[in-house]
């Protein structure tokens, strides 16, 4: 990344924001699919049950948890591997 | 959707805006191949395609199935912004 | 997007037009991986058997009927949102 | 493919002609993706990595399942066309 | 694809190898996806078994020939295919 | 990663440059989402959402997954440049 010039850098910076944006929605969008595949399964009526409820809500709270930390020793471990290619 | 900007200050140029609608459009998109894959497992008996037409048990699933889908969305949704965006730092 | 000026709005018409084009063949896709996966599991020989032909028609019927039906109750709530969302 | 009009009148732009290629392609390579995976659930055994080659068995079931998922692909495509586009109006 | 004239086939050509690029990085990160998720299974330690690490050799081959064989195949369906087409 | 050609010969145009690092992203958070996924599956109890918070055995599981996920990374590429890349050639 460093081999960027200032201004390559300022457009890759745009490109980033982006992803970022689309990232978000798409970890949202998962968080959704998710926890309605692992916590509905009651189809006799067309509103959650207080149980679906409940189950919904910690399972996104997991989730976001969980999400959290792999995102930790992702970066641990791609700064370890980044270190060892570059030397 | 608000929560994308769409609609902002007035000196937002035409792309950035053309930009907000074109991923709200793929949010709909995409939550929509989701709910018809996700209410397909739910509601559609594979191991029977002896019939082509829906039953009118599966109809009646997939109707709840949609609505019930939504309310997860909003659910989903509102305790994203009780917990805070913290772990939006910690993504690469 | 009713804040879209009537030329942001034709440039738009396009991307949605080359999206619904892609999103069209997502779901021929689809339905090809998904009447496979559910009605063809005999490899003893290189063409369906009757009963596959068969199963695959109505698979994919039955599927369209179904992202039909999904999608008229899909806009519904999306538009029943919507309303919430701006009042 | 002629269905995604390529070839079409002299007066297309190159743009255009050049989106449709790149569509054409996008189409054949998301259907080889496909057929690996499903290809693969319907004829590796995963519970054996005795062996990194492929087993005559294994082989002959790839072959025949290539076959028969271009046979559905075709299947597929004529039955969408008699059963009209319908649905597509209904999509987001 | 004989219908673009030369500079538009240059262009395309272009697009195909960035494709071409992307498509090798997804092959990859399939086979590494698909090898963890059917050898790995012991989470009592933070390094590979032996045995995890022959199982995700002898995946990571037999995917490659795996993949080899189908494209093969796809090929001469797809060629088979567009005769038809065309004629 | 110098597989990418970033950092190459001082030739290289703004936008080759800016694909490649575009490209890098997008492996990266590919590789980070395939990882949120299979460690999910290998170590998060989805029958049991009784507490939103991680259990102390799912936690350890998570950050051995994420170790052994990258070790298999590794392998993976260690195996492949072996293999050669005879099979690049045969796809469409």
């Amino acid at each position: 990344m460093d081999q960027l010039n200032q201004r390559e850098q300022q457009q890759f910076q745009k490109i980033v924001e982006q992803k970022q944006m689309k990232d978000f929605m798409r970890l949202y969008s998962n968080l959704v699919e998710r926890c309605f595949a692992d916590c509905v399964n009651d189809f006799t009526s067309d509103k959650l049950t207080s149980r679906e409820q409940t189950c919904v809500l910690k399972c996104s709270e997991k989730f976001l948890k969980h999400s959290e930390r792999v995102g930790q020793r992702f970066q641990e471990q791609n700064a370890a591997m980044s270190q060892q290619l570059n030397r | 959707m608000s929560f994308l900007g769409l609609g902002g200050a007035p000196t937002v140029t035409s792309d950035a805006k053309i930009q907000a609608a074109e991923a709200e459009l793929d949010l709909v998109t995409d939550m929509f191949n989701r709910l018809v894959d996700n209410c397909h497992n739910k509601c559609i008996n594979k191991s029977n395609y002896a019939e082509g037409d829906l039953s009118k048990n599966e109809s009646l699933c997939l109707d709840r199935c949609v609505a019930k889908y939504f309310e997860v969305n909003v659910k989903v949704g509102e305790n994203m912004q009780k917990m805070g965006q913290s772990f939006a730092a910690s993504r690469p």
